[in-house]
């Protein structure tokens, strides 16, 4: 089965329900989804943070991850959107769904992308009183 | 004269305040020695060289040293990984 | 930290946007969801099920669970809404979403919730040709 | 004479063909004794009496022949969940 894999880059504000008719799927019992929001740290004011990647190469790497799950996971339908440029408070910087058979491998194959995303792919964020045009 | 653009990322990018970079080089030189000139010119980038490097966009998995210039364009200074 | 949970049993479509303003928190980076669909079992049609529940025991049962999520898991946000009646293929049967400070609290929670539901909370399913009026 | 109902859920319901009974009961008799005698008009639900109870809305802890009735108003015959 090749998996049905959305990958995007965007700097654009990401809104889940946009992705939802991509990981329909009739054979899919369990769809496991994650959201990594931008949090106020505590003890600091409203938290601005920019966020960057290589993007070329970051796309690629998400596509390796992607096939990743498919084959270890049994993931039917992959979506992964990361957010690019100036995000506040409460804004998603990352979304992630996974539809698959049953519900503990759509949890492990959730885990597995948003934990390998941050480990492998080149994007960084960075506070925004720091920032540098690019 | 064939010229390497530098591409810089967080960390990196804040510590010379430009996103990218370019640099003339010698077919025959090595990535290290042209990265050595670009640090000359801009020694706050010095502590980035050790981050991982991407070449032509895949991650170079040689030493800098072992690469051989011929016709790459793009080299790009990762520093540690920090989105989601 | 009394957590905000959002408990429901439902007859009508679960649309899980309707609950995004519930799950907002700026002090949550992350947020695990969880949707459990009806599939197609392989070799069979379209799958028909009914769901049903004890429904005064069963919010007081998801209640408790959300308390537990809330102490063991740090969850600041909870929302589990369970559909009941004539479901289809492809429709959402149960929807979890947790807001938690990290992610890796906020999956370990959206788990726990969705296991503990299905050791504890009175609802079963049925396929729908043995089907009794209620 | 008070009146108990007999809430049924999934195969419990299924095996009767109802959701719900109703049977009155004598103060002092046990709630085991009540459902003996729902199983005597219905002996399809006989398989069903090894599953959990429910009383008056909480689940029940102790053996039905343990619980002595006098106000209570509702058990539900509660089948192995499948939620979710």
């Amino acid at each position: 089965m090749i998996p049905s894999a959305l990958i995007r880059l965007t700097k654009s504000p990401i809104r889940p329900e946009t992705y939802r008719k991509t990981l329909e799927d009739p054979g899919s019992g369990g769809v496991a989804l994650f959201e990594g929001r931008v949090r106020d740290d505590p003890g600091h004011h409203a938290t601005r943070l920019y966020y960057e990647a290589y993007s070329p190469l970051a796309l690629r790497e998400l596509e390796r991850l992607s096939r990743q799950a498919a084959t270890r996971f049994g993931a039917r339908r992959i979506v992964i959107v990361h957010r690019l440029g100036h995000l506040r408070t409460g804004e998603i910087a990352v979304f992630i769904g996974v539809a698959t058979a049953h519900r503990t491998k759509a949890f492990a194959a959730c885990r597995f992308l948003i934990d390998e995303l941050k480990r492998r792919v080149p994007i960084w964020k960075t506070r925004e009183e720091s920032r540098t045009k690019r | 004269m064939p010229r390497l653009r530098v591409l810089l990322f967080a960390t990196a990018r804040e510590a010379v305040g430009q996103s990218e970079l370019e640099v003339p080089y010698r077919r025959g030189q090595t990535l290290a020695e042209v990265l050595a000139e670009v640090v000359a010119a801009h020694p706050r980038l010095r502590p980035h060289l050790r981050h991982r490097l991407a070449l032509d966009g895949e991650f170079l998995e040689q030493p800098a040293s072992a690469v051989i210039l011929s016709s790459q364009k793009e080299v790009a200074i990762l520093p540690p990984f920090s989105g989601g």
